[in-house]
């Protein structure tokens, strides 16, 4: 793969527009999830917001904060692949996600989530970056965990 | 897009083939290293040096009487001579070897400052000090009340001495003042300061491992009381810095690390202290890396220091120029007289993104807060891309990192 | 004079043309180079990874988006990862990087026990404790009011781990022992010590400067809960140390230095600082060094640690066996399952005057107190001359110091 | 010089004559200056002694102490040249010593204390061990300086 090429695969069109057009952004009323977020390597931050129902239901998600093109559309993705689904699921998905953009086995997701979630698998060439593309992960895995504050280091 | 001139400044050619690491090439293209600023390459002067060192004259120091020791103990007696030199002290006994910039600083802060200060007394530091001239002092804050006083700096980085005089107060303890910005490459007006502290009978302490790389530094004319340096940045090792300090100051500090060499006597019940500069240099000191240092503060010597900053100053004026024509990219600090840092702030593009397909030309530049958060926050910015020249750098080298801005405002912007 | 029988210990054949300074002469001699208990002479793959590594992957580490300054981060973590196994830490995040074994050892005092010590709380130490070991707690004994309990050796220079359990009583907040004494060879029993101790709820740190290097350790089995290492004795860089801790202890020490590296976020106002193993390592870190540590410390594991272990034994007993002749001479430390120093008084001559002599002979010995003086205080000397043996060390290297020492005594004597 | 004839020179006879026989060792009762040294790399201690009478002469010196060879004649032939000079006297001749040791020029001193001073000359090839040389000495001079502890290192 040429250097070009990396580069491509790392800014697709549809991370750029991820990262310019964050899908889920703002503040949530009525959250009964919340954590944030820092990246102490470069001071970006991120909130992540998500309402759970009664069936343990992720019914609402959103995220605030500023970052890299990487970390916003990483987080835009996931609030839009994780908006709908159990908690178990969510689970699954974000663990599987961890794995990918490490440029390992991801084999627990499904070919489906696999397929749109293998946009950011670029990222993990470029080993300096994989924090900015984990940030927003982690800080949901740590919300849901019962924790407020997440960081990647 | 560039600038039209390249002939290279007829003063300087910058002696890349010293360092062997500029042939290398990264992604496939020619190295660019434009981070000096985080860390200086090392010219094989330095190396050789330490490998002669290692494999011919190595052994502990000090205490031993064996031929190996003594011609060790020379070599890292010589290096404190060569630092002392290097900030013209009045003797090397005015030279703690430390393992770097950051510890020279905290050397200050707890064998001096905690003695000194009280609950309310204050400290007077500028909001782009590097985390190492900020974080020793917060723990004076934190462990014993003292409060932190911070002086702005001007829209373009530039410090003005009578401000931090302004902040000098009848608390003030201590004034810690870079002497040359990591971000914004400001060279402060220590000498003017130290005179406004003194006046007032307070003490200064110059963070210097930026400013001992750029400027010639004069500690006696400066009058300073503290000055810290870093061997890593100066084209030396990793792993030793060292500390200037008056005499008379090192002689009332007590010590910081205990262990072999810093004492006099030691009994069950008691311990007496070695004089300084041996009372803070506990333990075995780098020794291969003190001479290191030597050759690479011997190496950066054989340059006309002048012809250095004035190359320095072409590379940063050619780049400043170049990336006039980029309306979307704010240059962060334009202090004059500032030395050959470069920091920007490129719109609708993060500073890791920028880095990154920089990176990816072979352009090496750091992306981020550059451990001097109180500075972005200052500048409303979270972090800033920052290109950094040194002796070797070349305007090709300039011109690599325009066309790469280029790219990656076409991808990003 | 000498022991007959010279053959070389079969299993072992000391790699001598890995130490390029062993082929040198000194006063026009040989060089006999028995003084690695001070600091070990550096192997070529130790050396050659160095400059292999500055020139060719330097950089500054961890907030670079880069190229080489990934290839240094991940050097840099691999380094810590090294570390952990050769001491079989449970992971990597339980080695901070220091500058040496005596700033491991200061960092615990600054760090951990200054926050858990009051005015006549306890800290047991033994009369064999490098200064390094001693010098922190007496720090907390004049800064805090702690009280040093002393545990004696035996007249052979064995630790009774009994004699050790009974001097830790309620107010003991600490012990602090060797695991290997730099002046007598004694291993410690430190499992036994660890079990007393914790059955007691109080912790120990161990100084494995010279333990590390000739005993094959495992921090989990041993069940310490910290042990320090120093880079230089291990056949590595100077510059360079680490200390061992376990990973509840890490989380709940406050920082040591303060800098770039150790903290999470710093405002003007607050600092809050990041997790272990970062919050120790304030500034730049010894980068280069620690790539010579993983070289080192790989270097170190390619041979049978066993058959080096009974390499150094046979010099060891070999030496001993051919001082039995001199009558004049007194060995100090016997103690069984010792390591391979060998420390010793000369009637009527002073150790300076015999390490003098013996240096003219090309052989390199310490003389002087090594740092211990408690414990010449217990053995009645005010120095002795010490050989220390390595695994580049030969049976012809012990004749030369035996043949050297009957010289002295002829000159001398 | 070869490296026997370095060793005879640093150990000569009268040296290790000096240091087995110390002269003026002792306490001296009705001091008028007391001086203690320690030379922290050995662990090396040595006292002086001495009663300067009315008119500034060094009437009576004693020194105590133990140490290497070096150190002890050289303690001993300090006192054996000191006894009976007058405070300037012993001044130069202090100076000069130090210098010798070193290697140093030594000018200021009379030819006939540089013969006999002469035996030490043979320690300046030994750069670790100039400080057994000098420890006495420079206990002297800040006893009579009015100091009481003295260290070399
Ligand atoms: C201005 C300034 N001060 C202090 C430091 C700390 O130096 P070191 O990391 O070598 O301890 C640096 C570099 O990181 C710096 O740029
Ligand atoms: C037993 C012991 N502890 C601690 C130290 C201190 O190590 P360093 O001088 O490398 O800090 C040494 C060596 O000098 C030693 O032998």
């Amino acid at each position: 793969m040429t250097i070009d090429d990396s580069l491509r695969e790392l800014y697709q069109e549809v991370i750029l527009d991820h990262s310019r057009h964050p899908r889920h952004f703002g503040p949530l009323e009525h959250a009964t999830h919340n954590g944030e977020g820092y990246n102490p390597l470069c001071g970006d931050r991120v909130k992540v917001h998500l309402a759970v129902d009664g069936e343990g239901r992720i019914a609402d998600i959103k995220f605030e904060g500023r970052g890299c093109a990487i970390s916003q559309a990483s987080a835009s993705l996931m609030t839009d692949m994780l908006a709908g689904r159990t908690l178990a699921e969510a689970e699954k998905l974000m663990d599987g996600f961890l794995h990918l953009v490490k440029g390992e086995d991801a084999g627990s997701l499904s070919e489906d989530d696999h397929e749109r979630l293998n946009v950011m698998a670029g990222v993990s060439a470029f080993p300096m970056r994989v924090k900015c593309a984990t940030l927003a992960w982690h800080t949901m895995k740590s919300a849901l965990e019962g924790g407020t504050a997440a960081k990647t280091e | 897009m560039m600038a039209q001139a390249k002939p290279r400044t007829a003063a300087f050619d910058p002696p890349r083939k010293d360092f062997p690491i500029l042939e290398r090439r990264v992604h496939g293209r020619p190295l660019v290293y434009l981070d000096s600023a985080a860390s200086a390459q090392k010219p094989l002067a330095v190396l050789e040096a330490m490998e002669a060192f290692a494999t011919g004259e190595y052994a502990n120091v000090h205490r031993g009487v064996h031929f190996l020791s003594g011609a060790a103990t020379q070599a890292y007696e010589a290096a404190r001579e060569r630092v002392a030199a290097f900030l013209n002290a009045r003797s090397a006994e005015e030279i703690v070897f430390t393992k770097g910039g950051t510890e020279a600083i905290n050397l200050v802060s707890y064998s001096y400052l905690s003695q000194r200060i009280a609950a309310g007394d204050e400290i007077v530091l500028t909001v782009m000090e590097h985390h190492s001239n900020i974080v020793p002092w917060h723990f004076l804050r934190e462990r014993q009340g003292a409060v932190l006083k911070w002086v702005d700096v001007a829209a373009d980085g530039s410090l003005d001495a009578e401000a931090v005089d302004a902040s000098i107060g009848p608390r003030t303890k201590l004034v810690a003042v870079t002497h040359m910005s990591n971000v914004l490459g400001t060279i402060t007006p220590l000498k003017a300061i130290v005179a406004a502290a003194h006046a007032k009978g307070v003490p200064v302490l110059a963070d210097g491992c930026q400013g001992a790389v750029h400027e010639v530094v004069d500690v006696q004319d400066l009058d300073v009381d503290f000055y810290a340096v870093t061997g890593h940045k100066l084209y030396g090792p990793t792993g030793i810095g060292a500390l200037y300090a008056k005499r008379a100051h090192l002689m009332a500090m007590r010590p910081f690390n205990g262990g072999g060499e810093m004492i006099q006597e030691v009994t069950r019940d008691l311990v007496t202290y070695a004089d300084p500069p041996a009372r803070f240099e506990a333990g075995t000191p780098p020794i291969i890396e003190a001479v290191g240092l030597t050759a690479a503060l011997d190496y950066l010597s054989s340059f006309d220091r002048e012809a250095v900053k004035a190359h320095e100053a072409d590379l940063l004026a050619y780049a400043r120029e170049a990336l006039r024509e980029f309306n979307w990219l704010h240059v962060i600090g334009d202090a004059p007289g500032k030395g050959a840092i470069l920091s920007f702030e490129c719109e609708g593009m993060h500073a890791h993104d920028v880095a990154t397909i920089l990176d990816l030309e072979g352009v090496a530049v750091r992306a981020g807060h550059h451990c001097a958060q109180p500075l972005m926050e200052r500048f409303g910015v979270a972090s800033t891309t920052r290109a950094s020249f040194a002796l070797y750098n070349t305007r090709e080298d300039v011109d690599t990192l325009i066309r790469g801005l280029a790219k990656a405002r076409k991808i990003l912007g």
